[in-house]
């Protein structure tokens, strides 16, 4: 299984914070990405119409890769700490 | 020293901390407060999510790019989380160096990578009781570029 | 505030003084210490001469020169003057700002102009027992020349 | 009278923190130090053998200006504070 984490704002549209996808479903960043904007009717508008990081195991990701059994993938907004 | 923590820090005990040996010449401390007012609405409260772990492990990255680049006796990083109101600390970056050059060059990076890579995220209350999630500033991306070599 | 001093400065109510204002998002300081090494030999003690009067005059004009070129709300410069030891606070520039871009720089800013302005020197006793006139760096007027505009 | 102040190293070197020169000897700057290169016979040496600021009325000058009865005039060596 893949841990999905989402966070702030996306996570308040989605209704949900975490989720767990088969590793079927995810093989990379993308394909879980796709997975997701088909999860629920909705999700395709909250998480294409905004920008939307990504972090793999707890590390940022600009580029797509791929994901094995057990990994940690968190979409969030940009930052707004500090 | 790095630490994400909901309770407040003091300024005297962590500048203490860093002034620790004779070697140091130059302390360079920034400190970050919940302002009243952000783009052009009152703000009564705040409050700070973030993502446990990454937090942590983004803001080791972050000062080990500046080791890397500066000369540092001795760095903290505090960012506090949770809820919070108007005049609190949110963060604390302070640099210890020979040189007030390194510090104060650390000091401003360690800062404008953490407002752009450290995944905390604040949702303010305003005076009207309304909440809404901050905004990213473009500036704060064009402010960083500035440190790419 | 702008201070020339013999007696010591506490980091707390410096920074709290700085802080007074709910409108402040950062505050930057600056603390400059008596380092044990200077240019490879090792310093036991350290004397500040300076010229009363005029010290006050260009501490006050630096900051008037910076005030002009960023939003600050409020600032203090401390110097202090006499005899020092080891690890001992010589200087203390710190600055309130809504914005960090701001605080950074104006307390940089600062440091580089008093460094070559403010009509202070240093005479360090080594270890040795011997004293001498410390030479002023050049790196501190290429350093001053970046904030030419 | 012009009132002439040293500094630091300086002032150690020539053995005096300070003196008064008539303004007859002193109508400009420039003309103020060459009166104090002659004043005493190891001053010349002193004064021109490394680098000297001046300050008028407590400000830095770096051109030569005209002085006037009751001027304040400093020489001394590069500032060393922070």
């Amino acid at each position: 299984m893949i841990t999905v984490l989402f966070f702030a704002k996306l996570s308040e549209q989605l209704g949900v914070k975490s989720l767990q996808v088969d590793w079927q479903q995810a093989q990379d960043v993308d394909q879980l990405f796709q997975y997701l904007t088909e999860y629920k009717k909705e999700w395709s508008v909250t998480l294409t119409s905004q920008p939307c990081l990504r972090a793999v195991n707890q590390e940022m990701v600009t580029n797509n890769i791929k994901l094995k059994a057990g990994d940690e993938v968190a979409f969030f907004p940009p930052v707004t700490g500090g | 020293m790095i630490s994400v923590q909901q309770q407040d820090f003091n300024q005297q005990s962590e500048y203490e901390r860093l002034r620790c040996q004779s070697s140091i010449g130059a302390i360079v401390t920034f400190t970050g407060l919940v302002r009243d007012i952000n783009d052009g609405y009152s703000v009564s409260d705040l409050c700070l999510e973030h993502y446990p772990g990454m937090t942590e492990k983004s803001l080791m990255n972050i000062v080990e790019q500046a080791k890397s680049r500066w000369n540092i006796i001795a760095s903290t990083v505090i960012h506090r989380v949770g809820q919070l109101s108007i005049n609190d600390q949110i963060v604390f970056v302070g640099i210890a160096s020979q040189h007030r050059g390194d510090a104060f060059a650390a000091c401003e990076f360690i800062m404008d990578y953490l407002k752009t890579e450290a995944p905390f995220w604040k949702k303010e209350t305003m005076e009207s009781g309304e909440s809404k999630w901050v905004d990213a500033r473009e500036s704060d991306h064009k402010t960083r570029s500035k440190w790419v070599m």
